[in-house]
């Protein structure tokens, strides 16, 4: 029964390992003694070639490991240098240029987890480098060549949420002639915008402003739009997604797209209990945007309290837009009546750029009033005056007001985690949406082929807002502009003879990318889904389900040569 | 940055510059001048042999003056491209001197001290200006002394002190110290030139210096040569007393523990950038966290008037260096840096919490400075045939952010506005797709 | 006392509920699984239990498994006791029988034969033969589980080391479906070793008892070097309970060890 | 008319503005004033807020 | 807990660390030898102090009881 699993565990004859040693200037180099760890490699079982680079990721480096490929025949190549994050592609691409699979490379991590946790200790740091590579020849000894996997691409694309990063990415992504759905929960599109009255800097009509986006989503005919309609079922992958619509009780729209943007936005926090808020005499900005819009704004005296609800524990992010809203609307407010008095109570005051520091100081200049108060101390709302510790002063001070505005976050909508389970994307602890890398791809989710723009990443400004849009048109195109999607090797595969069909496997796959297949009584991967977890591997107990790349007998000869 | 270098679409033209637009969106004629590295590119390795072999040395602009490099030289270690350059107003060879010494040394034979700049003629389909922006010099502000004392530093010149592959190597060691280690050096290379010569008269006479010295002293020599020893011998005294003096202090040398951080140099100020560079105060609580980092004794304080943790992550990243990092946040606008002794600044300032008057030293003072349009941004307008706005950066319009006042023409970055990481990179997307649709747009109307 | 099994499968048998019918019988001195077919045939079926009860028991559902798959539409009657209900639930949710073309006929245990297996339920739902007999619970754990670890950890290697790999437990056992098992894997378990690399060959089977032992004792039955086997697993069978508050063949669904998310731990 | 676009600035917006439209299938010239790319991103040791190395 | 870079897989691994540190000391190895804790990459020092008391409760258990029995038996 088990004659198929006679391969030897000791490894292949036609072994011919190549080991690259990087200094990483003084990052490696620095802490470890890396020319003994370069011997040391040559030294190990099927090593025909070991090299100590100062920089093995730049042009000479990489020239390095092209040559000695040719020149010593490598069928595997070991680069022992910096966190396989950074370089792996880089290296792996280079093999391949090369003419080696670059599935056979292996990369053994000395700096992030050697060189730079042990900087004191320099020998014990140079034989826990040796033990690291001794691990990845190990490993690198059992790796099978792999090929990239291939799928087509639809050059359609689903915006889901209208609001003003919506409609501009739609806008965006219809002038680059791509196919664009747009799906909105509401009767209107516009989203927040609908409810603000005025923007800055110019003081144009919101309402105007997102009336123009809108005719010019609506007049090009590669977007067709759904109004009051939400995502039901979302299926498919990357290139080849299934996409359910429901407009109401009516039936359901089936749609085929290649790409998915998120940019359904954010609420502003209804501060239930905060000041005494009652919506009468103590509003929110968004109830001051109200008023302002349909004139029934008639305050005298205003009091606005800045971080109502926002930079405290249990929510500690900075809402980022509030004070510019609190200081344009305060700039209205003295404009429409120069004799009204305006202050501004604030921790910090956010106006962060050019315009907006421009803003507040044309609001001082109008004679509002801004005050620091303490978060430790902060004000209290007593029948019509606001009292609170003036730290620079340090005096305690009443301002009489007949009206407070209280300036709330942004915070998550509470659809947000519903749609985080259909396209199975992350959130991160606030609820916004988690992309891909905070600082190089803001705009991507670590999920292939779903993009996010707008406040359901974080609060944006209209501007900023506008140019994410833009922004994530552009990182659909880069996916869409080509004819065919080739993903990595390394996923999982179940071996038909050995399997019995039990499920186990399947229940545990996280991205459903297991499928039973009645016929055959057994389970198989969907190559283009499986994101390599190796959660079924884990589960199975006859080892049918494995891990390309991380097969037993590879992790097993990892860890006996500790 | 190295998948630029390695991708096929990308042709890359470093040390070059833009002279000449013309045309309109969807066909524009560029011209620019590739300047004359004196280097082969195609041959060079940028393996660096020539660097260690030229002798003349100079102060090094990416290490902000900090560091030094060669005549001949790579903009920094891991540089894409990384042909070297060879800086004309240093080289001797191409001041007239004979040297050579780099072009003997080079294996690819890549040396070319006759290569001329350049003129190439570009046809292209939109143009994306991602010029970013300059730091704003300090020295403008007389109060903060930026010149005068040594251990007062820009953002950028701490950054490059605390980088792994800066002058230091990632210790923090103050500038007035280093000012002395290299006092220390020049002084041993002086004081090596006179033993030798000194050693040349003991074997000619068969005694010590000091020995010879004392004769001398007492007349018993007159001879010019033994007075050529003697002036010899005092020139070499006058070099080591000093040596021993410096090499006595440098040993009580530490790296820099008591770091401040003072906020909005040059930026929320009428007399230079009235405008607020957004991304300055999460530098200094960055910087703060990975000095810490390296020495954990550290303790920084950040004076602002706002701390403005506005992107995301950055309030909790702000709490926790406040907790975990020794970071304390004062709300103050300094008002004036002196000197101590033992070359620790002064900073005074007004206590907002505490409403009094203080002066309090530190081991360095670190200004976090505006982020001032670039010095050449009017010249290129002018090229590119576009305005600037009031602030100096690319005038853009509400409803198109990322176009600037000519079509086919667009801006992304710290070249349309302060802005930090995040942002830029969004906004470079942004422009992408802007310049994509004009291609596209171009084509359509060409196809139909 | 078989009267009232060979009744009921005669009348399964006639009325062609089920094809066949896989239960025991006695032939030339020897008691065997045999899949009953004829209705008039049921001379030689008995109940195993020879000398004492319980004496000469059956992965009857084990071979199931294998007849069903080569007649899936076909639907089968089984002689099951209430370990081998127990093992049919399992079944049923690793997807192995389904649970429409089985027919269970069950058997209770005589008294003697559930304090010797201290079985918690040693009758199935509903049973033609015997009556309900205490249930018992595991003494054997509570002993050993009394010892201090160094004890524990020496009696069991002392038994451990008797082990001669010969995969009688594996063989044996009705929830070991996998068609190659991984206790043979050449990178885990080394050929050409005795004792197997103990105590990992035994620990790695007990893992994979977790949310599948039945607790029907045919391993330790079995086991030529009298392995405690049954009380590993028993012990397994507890942690899965007090942590997960599940039991095979009791608790309804997979064990959440194989379940996604923290959804089935309440 | 050309398939090219002319990306003047090798920082990091002129970068990313490159690869995108590279990833694109566009032909991209990118001028950079300086001996190489990387601008003030590359002269930074690590960035906020996540700490990773700038290089 | 629930940002595991594979949405769930952390969740899996908690619940068989549960049942294998019973499993293990049913078997006479001391259940602290196995510890399992959650670390995000930006936790570095609460990284470095798990490390440190883990050794420190290794030191005090003394040499495992599987390396006393591997010994005698290549003996």
């Amino acid at each position: 029964m088990n004659e198929k699993r006679k391969e030897k565990t000791e490894q292949p004859d036609d072994l011919r390992i190549g080991v690259f040693i990087c200094d990483c200037g003084s990052n490696i180099a620095g802490h470890l003694d890396c020319s003994a760890v370069t011997e040391y490699a040559a030294s190990l079982p099927g090593v025909v070639f070991a090299k100590e680079n100062l920089y093995t990721c730049s042009e000479a480096g990489i020239t390095e490991i092209q040559k000695a490929i040719s020149e010593h025949e490598l069928n595997r190549v070991v680069v022992a240098s910096c966190s396989p994050r950074t370089h792996q592609p880089l290296f792996q691409s280079s093999c391949a240029e090369a003419g080696m699979n670059p599935y056979l490379f292996e990369m053994v991590n000395i700096r992030d987890q050697c060189s730079w946790v042990h900087m004191q200790e320099h020998a014990e740091a140079t034989e826990k480098a040796k033990e690291l590579v001794r691990m990845g020849v190990a490993k690198a000894a059992f790796l099978e060549p792999q090929k990239d996997i291939e799928a087509s691409l639809l050059s359609r694309v689903l915006v889901i949420g209208g609001g003003v990063a919506g409609l501009s990415a739609a806008e965006a992504l219809a002038d680059m002639a791509l196919e664009v759905i747009l799906v909105e929960k509401e009767p209107k599109a516009g989203g927040l915008l609908n409810q603000i009255n005025q923007l800055v800097p110019e003081g144009v009509k919101a309402a105007e402003y997102v009336e123009r986006i809108i005719e010019s989503v609506n007049s090009k005919s590669n977007v067709t739009v759904h109004l009051g309609t939400e995502v039901k079922a979302i299926a498919g992958y990357i290139g080849n997604y299934e996409i359910t619509l429901q407009r109401g009780e009516g039936e359901a729209i089936q749609e085929k797209v290649g790409c998915i943007v998120v940019a359904t936005g954010a609420v502003p926090l209804e501060p239930a209990g905060l000041y005494g808020y009652d919506g009468e005499r103590v509003i929110t900005q968004m109830q001051l945007e109200e008023q302002l819009l349909n004139g029934q704004f008639k305050a005298q005296r205003v009091v606005m309290i800045q971080c109502a609800g926002a930079r405290v524990p249990g929510r500690e992010y900075c809402s980022r837009i509030c004070c510019m809203i609190a200081v344009k609307n305060a700039a209205l407010i003295k404009d429409q009546d120069p004799e009204a008095q305006v202050h501004i109570l604030y921790r910090d005051i956010q106006m962060y750029g050019t315009e907006k520091e421009r803003m507040l100081w044309d609001a001082r200049g109008k004679g509002v009033r801004f005050d620091v108060y303490d978060p430790e101390k902060p004000p209290e709302v007593k029948d019509g005056q606001v009292l609170f510790e003036q730290p620079i002063v340090g005096t305690k001070r009443q301002i009489p007001c007949d009206l407070v505005v209280l300036s709330t976050p942004l915070v998550a909508r509470e659809g947000a985690s519903a749609l985080s389970q259909l396209l199975r994307i992350p959130m991160d602890q606030n609820g916004f949406f988690l992309e891909a890398h905070a600082k190089l791809r803001p705009l991507d989710f670590a999920t292939d082929g779903v993009f996010l723009c707008g406040s359901a990443r974080y609060p944006a400004t209209v501007a900023e807002a506008r140019s994410q849009g833009l922004g994530v048109a552009s990182r659909v195109a880069t996916v869409l502009f080509k004819d065919k999607l080739v993903t990595s090797a390394l996923v999982a595969e179940i071996d038909p003879e050995t399997c019995v069909g039990c499920l186990g496997c399947l229940d545990m796959c996280p991205y459903g990318a297991i499928e039973f297949v009645p016929e055959k009584g057994i389970c198989e991967v969907n190559t283009i889904l499986c994101k390599g977890c190796g959660c079924c591997a884990a589960t199975c107990p006859s080892q049918s389900a494995t891990l390309k790349g991380f097969k037993p007998k590879q992790l097993l000869s990892q860890i006996r040569a500790i | 940055m190295l998948d630029v270098g390695r991708h096929p679409n990308i042709e890359l033209m470093a040390y070059t510059e833009v002279e000449k637009v013309e045309g309109e969106a969807g066909d524009f004629r560029v011209t620019v001048r590739r300047k004359a590295r004196y280097v082969d590119e195609d041959k060079c390795t940028g393996c660096g042999a020539c660097a260690e072999k030229c002798p003349t040395i100079v102060p090094d602009a990416f290490n902000q003056g900090l560091g030094t490099r060669k005549a001949i030289y790579s903009w920094f270690a891991q540089g894409i491209p990384s042909t070297h350059t060879i800086d004309p107003d240093h080289c001797r060879q191409l001041n007239g001197k004979k040297c050579g010494i780099c072009k003997k040394t080079c294996q690819a034979d890549a040396i070319n001290f006759e290569q001329e700049d350049r003129i190439i003629e570009v046809g292209v389909g939109a143009i994306i200006a991602a010029t970013g922006y300059d730091v704003f010099d300090p020295s403008k502000i007389p109060e903060y002394r930026y010149r005068e004392i040594p251990n007062v530093v820009t953002a950028i010149e701490f950054e490059r002190l605390l980088s792994a592959s800066g002058p230091t190597g990632g210790h923090l060691h103050r500038p007035s110290d280093l000012a002395v280690e290299a006092e220390i050096d020049a002084l041993e290379k002086k004081a090596r030139k006179s033993e030798k010569a000194l050693k040349r008269f003991e074997e000619k006479y068969g005694e010590s210096s000091s020995e010879f010295f004392e004769k001398y002293e007492r007349g018993e020599y007159q001879d010019d040569d033994r007075k050529k020893w003697a002036d010899k011998f005092k020139e070499h005294l006058g070099t080591v007393k000093p040596l021993e003096t410096l090499k006595r202090k440098a040993e009580g040398f530490t790296v820099a523990k008591r770091l401040a951080f003072i906020q909005c140099v040059g930026s929320r100020d009428f007399r230079f950038y009235p405008f607020c560079s957004g991304y300055c105060c999460m530098h200094s609580v960055k910087e703060a966290i990975i000095a810490h980092e390296h020495e954990p004794e550290t303790t920084s304080t950040i004076f602002g008037m706002d701390i403005r943790a506005v992107g995301k992550g950055f309030e909790e990243y702000k709490i926790r260096g406040g907790n975990q990092s020794g970071i304390s946040y004062v709300r103050a606008r300094v008002a004036e840096i002196t000197e101590g002794e033992n070359h620790n600044p002064i900073v005074t300032y007004e206590d907002t919490r505490e409403r009094v008057v203080k002066s309090v030293e530190f081991d360095m003072v670190i200004l976090a400075t505006a982020c001032a349009p670039g010095k050449e941004a009017p010249e290129l307008a002018r090229i590119l045939g576009v305005e600037l706005n009031e602030f100096g950066f690319f005038k853009t319009d509400r409803a198109q952010p990322l176009d600037t006042t000519r079509p086919g023409i667009f801006t992304c970055g710290c070249a349309h506005s302060p802005m930090d990481i995040p942002e830029s990179v969004a906004q470079a997307s942004g422009a992408a797709a802007r310049a994509a649709q004009v291609l596209i747009e171009s084509q359509m109307r060409e196809a139909s | 006392m078989t009267q009232n099994v060979k009744k009921k499968v005669k009348e399964l048998l006639e009325s062609g509920k089920i094809k066949g019918f896989l239960g025991l019988c006695q032939k030339n001195g020897h008691i065997g699984p045999h899949l009953f077919c004829d209705p008039d045939d049921l001379e030689s079926m008995v109940l195993g239990d020879e000398e004492r009860p319980g004496d000469s028991r059956y992965p009857l559902n084990k071979l199931l498994i294998h007849i069903a798959r080569s007649y899936p539409d076909e639907t089968f009657g089984v002689l099951v006791r209430g370990c081998d209900e127990r093992g049919l639930k399992t079944l049923y949710t690793w997807n192995q029988l389904n649970p429409d073309k089985v027919i269970p006929v069950g058997v209770a245990c005589p008294q003697e034969l559930a304090d010797a297996c201290e079985c918690l339920r040693p009758y199935p739902e509903e049973f033609v033969e015997g009556e309900r007999a205490e249930e018992r619970s595991s003494a054997s754990v509570t002993k050993i589980s009394g010892l201090d670890v160094k004890d524990r950890f020496t009696s069991w290697m002392k038994e451990f080391a008797r082990c001669i790999k010969c995969y009688g437990c594996r063989d044996i056992c009705p929830m070991c479906f996998c068609n190659e098992c991984s206790l043979e894997a050449e990178e885990l378990i080394h050929t050409g070793e005795l004792p197997p690399e103990i105590p990992i060959f035994h620990l790695v089977r007990a893992v994979h008892m977790a949310g599948r032992c039945i607790d029907c004792g045919l391993c330790n039955e079995v086991c030529p070097a009298d392995i405690p086997l049954r009380t590993l697993y028993k012990k397994v069978a507890d942690i899965i309970d007090e942590e997960f508050n599940y039991r095979p063949g009791y608790s309804e669904g997979k064990s959440p060890l194989n379940i996604l998310g923290s959804a089935a731990e309440e | 008319m050309s398939k090219d676009i002319l990306v003047i600035g090798g920082g990091i917006a002129g970068i990313q503005a490159s690869l995108d439209l590279a990833e694109m299938g566009f032909h991209v010239k990118l001028v950079e004033r300086l001996p190489s790319i990387g601008g003030k991103m590359a002269q930074l040791d690590k960035t906020f807020p996540t700490n990773d190395c700038a290089i | 807990m629930g940002d595991c870079h594979y949405l769930y897989g952390n969740v899996a691994t908690e619940k068989r660390v549960r049942f294998l540190k019973k499993l293990l000391a049913f078997s006479g190895i001391e259940e602290e030898r196995l510890r399992c804790k959650w670390v995000s990459s930006a936790e570095a020092s609460e990284f470095v102090e798990e490390m440190q008391d883990f050794t420190e409760t290794l030191r005090a258990l003394g040499p495992s009881p599987l390396k006393q029995a591997g010994a005698q038996r290549a003996a």
